[in-house]
C-alpha cells in the first residue's frame, strides 16, 4: 500500500482563503490533499497561517473562500486530536483531569479509562505530576500535558502545532520517537507543524512549505525513507540532503 | 428673625387644610412667626425629625408621641390637637358579613407598622384579635380590592371614597376611634427647649392655626390652592371629598369645639387616654402623663 | 461531508433589523398577552390594569410623569457616578493589602445590608431638611456603590500574574501599575459590577424617596405612592413602566460602553472568527 | 544590595493571629471613636446611641432580637439559596445565543429596577393573603437575583476561548460543557456575583417584610419598625447591629467558599510564589 | 578585558534553594556567578528549574535557601529587561503600546521615544503590525512582541526565556544575530534559556547546563571564539565539537 498518496485523500482543500476582521489575509488559495495514514510536516516563517490552515482543517472558524472537503467518509468530532500552539489547559483541573477531559466528554468511566490517561502522562514523562496543577507546571510541562491530552484519544486524525518547540533536545527526540510509534501503530493521519527541519525530515512522508502575507504554500517534498525511521536515519547522508533542500525552499519562502 | 420650621405628617392634602390656610392668609407672620411648612411623606416621621432637631415643631396623627417621647427621654409637648377624634378606619367588603368590629376575627387585617404600636393593641383586647391577623399595609389598596375577606386601614376622609369608586358600592367602615381608642389627631408637638425658650412663638403659632383652621372650616378656597399649590395630585374633588368627610365625621368640630374653639384639648382626654395605653402596656406605669401636653397656649388661644 | 463557505467578507454581527427583530417581537408578545390576559379574566384595572391603559394614562399625564422621571433620573444617575467612583477607588485601596482588606470589607458589608428605611431619618437630620435631595443622593449611593467595589476588588484581584510580574520589573509606580495594568485588567468585572450598579441606583433613588422624600423631592417615587394612594393604578403603572424604560435605557448604555471598551481585546465581547 | 532568605519553609500567610489583629483593632478603634463622640459632643441616644448602650440592650433584649434575627434569616436564606440557582441558571440560558440575550435581558432589568414596594400588593395577591412566607420569599428572591444573574452572564462569556475550541473539537455536549468548562471557567464571577447578592438578600428579607410583613412574620425589620416609631433607638441598633453581623457572617462564609473553589488556581485567590 | 570572568561579578548566586509551596524542590544548592557583560546560556531537560532560576534573579519571588547577591552596585528596577517564556502581553493594548509599556513605565514621553519604539518593532519584523492586538497575531509573533519590549529599554541585564522557541529557523538566526549586535554595542549582561544546543554555542561564551528534580547545575562550559560571530563559525568544526560536548552534558543530565 503506498501510505504517501492514496488513492482518495482524507481532507482536500481547495483555493481555500481566510482573511480575518482586521484585513490581514492569513491564506490565499491553499490547495492541499492529505492522504489518509499521510504523516506530514507544515513549515513556514512565523506568521504565514500554519496555525490558521490547522484551525481550519479542524472546523474551528470559517475560511473566506474555496473549499474543505473530506471525501472519505466524514469524521466525527471524537475522531480528531488537536495540539494547540499554546498549552489551553483548565486551571481549574489537575494534570490528570485536563488529560482525562477528551474521554470524559465522550463518556468514557473515569475508572475504565484511568490506565490510558497513566499510559499518556507516562509517554510525556508526567507520571509523578498527575495530581499538580497546570500552574504548577513549567512552560515545557504544560506543552506536554496538552499533548498527553491528545494522545489519550487514539484520534484518527493528529493535528499538532509546533508540539515540541519548548522541549529541550532529547526530550524532543524521545517524543518525536514515540510519535511515529504511535502513529505506525494506530495508523492515523498526522499534520504536524514544526519550525524544525531536522524534525520535519525526520518525521514525516511529506513536506509542505508556506509562505507568508497571503500565507500560501510555495513547495512541497516527499521524504522517500521507509519507515520505522531511526537515528542511524538522522546520521545519513541522504537526511542531511532532505535538510539542505527543506532548508532552501525555507529560504525561498523568506525571500518571496 | 428666626425661622421655625412645621413638618406635617403626610404630603400636603386637605386634612392639613388649616395650617396651610394660616400660612396663605399670613396669620403666622401676623404674630411675628416666620414659618415654614414642610411636607412629610411615607417614611418621614415627624417625631424623629423633632427629636433630632431637624424641625421645631412636628405633626403627629395621635397623642401617644408625646407619651413616647418622654418615655425615651426627650422633654415635648403637644400643644392643639386639630382632630378631636382620629379619622383612622378600618374598612371591609360591602359583601363580607362583617357588621360589627368582633365580626374580623381571624381575618386578615392589613395596617401599617405604625398602627401596631397605637390603636392595634386595643382592638386586640377589646375584639379578641390576635397578631397573625397583622398584614402589612405600604398604601396600595390592590390587596384589599381583590380578596373579598380582607380588610384594611384608612382614613375616613379617603379609602372609603376610593374604595366605592372601584367597587361600585361603599365599603363597611369602621371608625377606629369608636373603638375606644381616645386618641386625639393632627396633634401639634413641641419640644419643651422651644417652649421654655420662645414661648410666645409657640402661642403665636397656635392661635394662628387655630385661626386658620376655623377659618378653613368656613371657606377652604385659601387652604386647597395652597395644598394643591404643594401637592399637585390633588385635584378639587379629591380635597373637596376630604373636608366633606372631615365634618361629616366630626372630626375637627364637636361639642368641645364648639365650646372652647377648634384645636382644643382637655386634661381629662389625655389622663383617660394615657391610662389607656398604660393599660395595654404601650407605656410604662408610672409615668407623670401631665407632662406630655400643655393647655396654656390653647386657653389663651381661645381666649377663655 | 462538506464546509464551503461562499461568503468572502469576514464574519460580522446580523445587521441591525434583524437583530431588534426578536426582543421587538418579544415585547410584542408579551404586552398582547398582559392584554389578552387583562381582558380574558376581566383583572380590574386597580388591581393590574391592561398596558394600552398604561399607555393611554402615560400620553395624558405625561408632563407630570416626565417631570418626575426627570427628578429620579438626576438622583439616579448622580448616584450612579458617585457609586461608580466610589467604587472603584474603594475597590482599589482595599486590594493593595490582605490586612487592609481585612479590617475595612466589613464595614462595606455593614453598609450595604443595613436597610435604607433605617438610617433615612439620621441622614435627613444629619443633612438637613433643606437638603433633601442631598439626603436622597446619599440613600441612593449606599444602594448601588456595593456591587462596584466589590466587583472591583474581583477584579483587581484577577489581573494575569504574568503581566503583573513585567510591571513589577518595570519598577511601576502604583498609579500607573493602577492606569495601565490593573484598571484595564479589572475592567470586564467592573463593567459587569456597573451593570448591576446601574439598576440598583435607579432602585436606589426610588427608595430613598420613598423613605426620605418630603415635599422638594417629587420624582417617580411620589407618583407611586400618590397614586396607590390614590387608587390611580393606571398612573401608577405608567410611572413604573417609564422607571423600566428608564432602568433599561442606563443597562444598555452600560452594555454599549462595555462593548466599546471590551470589543477589541475581551472574549466577553469580541467577535469570534473561530 | 542583597537578598538573602533564610527561612526553607514556602511562603504562608500570616498566622491566624496577627491576621485578625488588626481587623479587631480596628474594630475597637471604630467602636471606641463611636462612643467617645457620642459622649462628647453629648449625641442624644435617640439620635445615636453609644455602642455601650447598644450592646447594653442587646443583652436586656437577646431573647426576642435572636428570635426576630432567626426569622429574617430563614427568609434570607432561602432567597439567597434560591437566587444563587435561578440567577446562575438564567444567566446560563441567557447567554446560549445572542438573540435570545436581547430579547429577555430587558425584562430581568425591568424586574430588577421595579421597586419592590409597588410589585409587593400583586404578588400579594397571587400567593393569597395567608401565604406571606411566600410573598416574603419572592420579594427578598426578586432583591437578590439580579447579581448573580449578571455576573453569571459575564462569566460564561469570559470562558477561555482557546478552551472552549478543546471543547468543541471533543463534541461536547451543552451540559458537558457547562459542567466542565463554563462553570468553572465563569466561578470567579460567580462568586463574585454571589458575595453581592448574599448582602442583598439580607436586604431584600428586611424590606419584604417592611411591604409584606404580617404580625405572625416578625423578622428585624419589624423590631426596627416598632423601636423607630417608639423612639427606642438603642434597641433599633441593636436590631441593626445583628442585622450587620448576619450580613457580615454570610459574607465571611461566601468568602471562605469563593477561597475554597479558587485557592489552587484563580489569580484572585492564590498564594502566589512569586 | 576578559570578558568572561570579571574580578567582581555582577551577580553571584550560592547555594540558592527553591521549594514550591506544592512541595517541588525546583533548585537545590544552585551556585552561579554572571560576571559584568557575560552572555551566558542556561539549558537543561524540560523542568529543571531554568525559568524559577531566571525569575529569582529578576527578584520575583523569593528563594528558600542561599544568597543571591549583586556584588557590584545593585540595580535599579529599569536596568532590568525580562523575556519571558510566555509572552504575557496586555491583550488590551495595540503592539505598539505594548512595546512601549516599559518606557512609559519610565515615564518616557510618547513621541520622544516613537523612534526607539518603531525601531524595536522594525528589529522584530513586526513593523506592519503596530496597530495591531496581541490576539491577532500568531504564536511567534506574540513572542516578537515581547522580545521588542525586552529590548526597547536598553537594559543593562537581559534575562531570556526560550525568546526563540516559537520562531522559524531563519527568523531566529536573524534574531540570534541581531541579539548578539546589540549585546556587544550596549555592554550588557546576557542570561539566555534555550534548549537549542546550536543556538547556545553560537551565542554564549559560557554555558551552564542544568539537570532536573532537584535542579542544579552539572556542568559548565566555556566556548572560548572571540566575537563577533557569525555565520562561518558554524561551518566551523570547532563549532560542531562544541556542540558534540554540550549535548553530551545534556546527555548526561538527563541520565542523571
Ligand atoms: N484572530 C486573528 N485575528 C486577526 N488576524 C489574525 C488572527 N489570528 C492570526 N492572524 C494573522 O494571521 C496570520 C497567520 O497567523 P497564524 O497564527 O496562522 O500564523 P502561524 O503560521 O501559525 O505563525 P507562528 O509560527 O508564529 O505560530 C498572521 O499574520 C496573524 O497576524
Ligand atoms: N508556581 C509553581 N508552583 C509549584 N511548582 C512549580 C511552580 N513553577 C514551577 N514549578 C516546578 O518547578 C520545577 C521547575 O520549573 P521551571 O519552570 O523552572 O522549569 P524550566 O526549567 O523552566 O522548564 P521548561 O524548559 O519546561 O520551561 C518544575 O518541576 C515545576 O513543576
Ligand atoms: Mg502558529
Ligand atoms: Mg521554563
Amino acid at each position: 500500500m503506498d501510505m504517501h498518496h492514496p488513492a482518495e485523500p482524507l481532507l482536500r482543500l481547495r483555493g481555500v482563503d481566510k482573511v480575518y476582521a482586521s484585513g490581514t489575509v492569513a491564506l490565499r488559495g491553499l490547495d492541499l490533499d492529505i492522504g489518509e495514514r499521510q504523516f506530514i510536516s507544515l513549515l513556514g516563517p512565523s506568521g504565514c497561517g500554519k496555525s490558521t490552515a490547522l484551525r481550519l482543517i479542524a472546523g474551528l472558524g470559517r475560511h473566506s473562500g474555496g473549499s474543505i472537503d473530506w471525501p472519505g467518509r466524514g469524521f466525527v468530532p471524537g475522531d480528531l486530536g488537536f495540539v494547540f500552539q499554546e498549552p489551553t489547559l483548565m486551571p481549574w483541573a489537575s494534570v490528570w483531569d485536563n488529560v482525562f477531559l477528551p474521554l470524559r466528554l465522550r463518556d468514557r468511566p473515569r475508572a475504565q479509562v484511568a490506565a490510558e490517561v497513566d499510559a499518556a502522562l507516562d509517554l510525556v514523562g508526567l507520571s509523578g505530576f498527575a495530581k499538580a496543577f497546570p500552574r504548577e507546571l513549567s512552560g515545557g510541562m504544560r506543552m506536554r500535558v496538552s499533548i498527553a491530552r491528545a494522545l489519550v484519544m487514539k484520534p484518527r486524525l493528529l493535528l499538532m502545532d509546533e508540539p515540541f518547540a519548548a522541549l529541550d533536545e532529547i526530550t524532543r527526540q524521545k517524543l518525536c520517537d514515540d510519535l511515529l510509534g504511535i502513529w505506525r501503530k494506530a495508523g492515523c493521519t498526522v499534520v504536524f507543524v514544526t519550525h524544525s527541519v531536522y524534525e520535519s525530515v525526520y518525521l514525516s512522508a511529506r513536506i509542505v512549505v508556506m509562505a507568508a502575507r497571503p500565507g500560501r504554500i510555495i513547495g512541497e517534498m516527499a521524504v522517500e525513507e521507509p519507515y520505522p525511521r531511526d537515528r542511524s536515519f538522522r546520521l545519513s547522508p541522504a537526511y542531511a540532503e532532505y535538510c539542505r533542500q527543506v532548508s532552501g525552499l525555507l529560504d525561498q519562502a523568506m525571500g518571496g | 428673625q428666626e425661622r421655625i420650621t412645621f413638618v406635617t405628617s403626610w404630603r400636603a392634602q386637605a386634612e392639613q387644610g388649616g395650617y396651610y390656610q394660616a400660612q396663605e392668609k399670613g396669620f403666622y407672620r401676623e404674630c411675628g412667626l416666620n414659618l415654614v411648612i414642610r411636607q412629610g411623606g411615607p417614611s418621614i416621621d415627624p417625631v424623629q425629625l423633632l427629636v433630632g432637631g431637624a424641625v421645631e415643631i412636628g405633626l403627629s396623627s395621635v397623642s401617644d408621641a408625646t407619651f413616647h417621647m418622654h418615655q425615651a427621654g426627650f422633654p415635648a409637648r403637644a400643644v392643639m390637637a386639630a382632630f378631636q377624634r382620629t379619622p383612622q378606619i378600618l374598612m371591609a367588603h360591602p359583601d363580607s358579613g362583617i357588621e360589627r368590629f368582633e365580626d374580623m376575627r381571624g381575618k386578615p387585617i392589613m395596617i401599617a407598622g405604625s398602627a401596631r404600636n397605637a390603636y392595634w393593641p386595643f382592638l386586640r383586647s377589646r375584639y379578641g384579635f390576635t397578631d397573625s391577623q397583622i398584614r402589612n399595609y405600604t398604601g396600595q389598596m390592590a390587596a384589599f380590592l381583590a380578596d373579598r375577606n380582607a380588610i384594611q386601614q384608612g382614613l375616613i376622609t379617603n379609602e372609603p371614597n376610593l374604595a366605592t369608586q372601584a367597587l361600585g358600592r361603599p365599603p363597611k367602615v369602621f371608625m377606629i376611634a369608636d373603638s375606644g381608642y381616645g386618641t386625639y389627631g393632627s396633634v401639634v408637638v413641641v419640644g419643651q427647649a422651644l417652649i421654655d425658650r420662645r414661648p410666645e412663638l409657640v402661642q403665636c403659632f397656635v392661635q394662628a392655626s387655630v385661626r386658620g383652621w376655623t377659618d378653613y372650616l368656613a371657606d377652604p378656597t385659601a387652604g386647597f390652592a395652597a395644598v394643591a399649590r404643594e401637592n399637585p395630585q390633588n385635584t378639587p374633588e379629591i380635597m373637596r371629598n376630604a373636608f366633606d368627610s372631615l365634618r361629616r365625621a366630626n372630626i375637627v368640630e364637636t361639642e368641645e369645639t364648639r365650646i372652647h374653639g377648634v384645636g382644643t384639648m382637655s386634661d381629662a382626654r389625655w389622663q383617660s387616654h394615657y391610662e389607656a395605653l398604660a393599660r395595654e402596656g404601650i407605656v410604662q406605669p408610672g409615668f407623670d402623663w401631665r407632662r406630655a401636653y400643655t393647655l396654656r397656649f390653647l386657653n389663651r388661644a381661645t381666649g377663655s | 461531508m462538506s464546509a464551503t463557505s461562499a461568503d468572502d467578507a469576514p464574519v460580522r454581527p446580523g445587521t441591525a433589523a434583524a437583530d431588534w427583530l426578536l426582543p421587538a417581537l418579544g415585547g410584542a408578545i408579551f404586552l398582547g398577552g398582559w392584554e389578552t390576559l387583562v381582558r380574558l379574566l376581566g383583572v380590574p384595572k386597580f388591581i393590574l390594569p391592561a398596558p394600552s391603559l398604561i399607555f393611554e394614562t402615560l400620553v395624558k399625564d405625561r408632563a407630570s410623569l416626565l417631570e418626575a422621571l426627570g427628578f429620579t433620573a438626576t438622583i439616579t444617575l448622580s448616584a450612579f457616578v458617585l457609586a461608580m467612583l466610589s467604587g472603584i477607588a474603594l475597590g482599589v485601596a482595599l486590594t493593595q493589602n490582605r490586612m487592609v482588606e481585612r479590617t475595612f470589607w466589613p464595614y462595606a458589608v455593614m453598609m450595604q445590608v443595613t436597610p435604607v428605611i433605617a438610617i433615612a431619618p439620621i441622614i435627613v437630620i444629619w443633612v438637613g431638611l433643606d437638603r433633601v435631595w442631598l439626603a436622597l443622593l446619599i440613600l441612593a449611593w449606599l444602594v448601588a456603590f456595593f456591587p462596584i467595589l466589590s466587583n472591583t476588588a474581583a477584579g483587581m484581584k484577577s489581573v494575569d500574574h504574568g503581566l503583573s510580574n513585567v510591571f513589577d520589573l518595570c519598577g511601576a509606580s502604583r498609579w500607573k501599575r493602577f492606569r495601565y495594568l490593573q484598571l484595564p485588567g479589572a475592567l470586564p468585572y467592573i463593567l459587569a459590577g456597573a451593570r448591576i450598579s446601574s439598576g440598583l441606583s435607579v432602585i436606589g433613588a426610588v427608595v430613598a424617596e420613598f423613605v426620605a422624600g418630603s415635599g422638594s423631592a417629587t420624582g417617580l417615587a411620589w407618583v407611586i405612592v400618590e397614586s396607590g394612594s390614590l387608587l390611580n393604578v393606571p398612573r401608577m403603572f405608567a410611572a413604573l413602566f417609564l422607571l423600566s424604560a428608564f432602568g433599561i435605557t442606563i443597562w444598555l448604555v452600560m452594555s454599549a460602553v462595555q462593548r466599546a471598551l471590551l470589543r477589541r481585546w475581551h472574549e466577553s465581547e469580541l467577535a469570534r472568527e473561530n
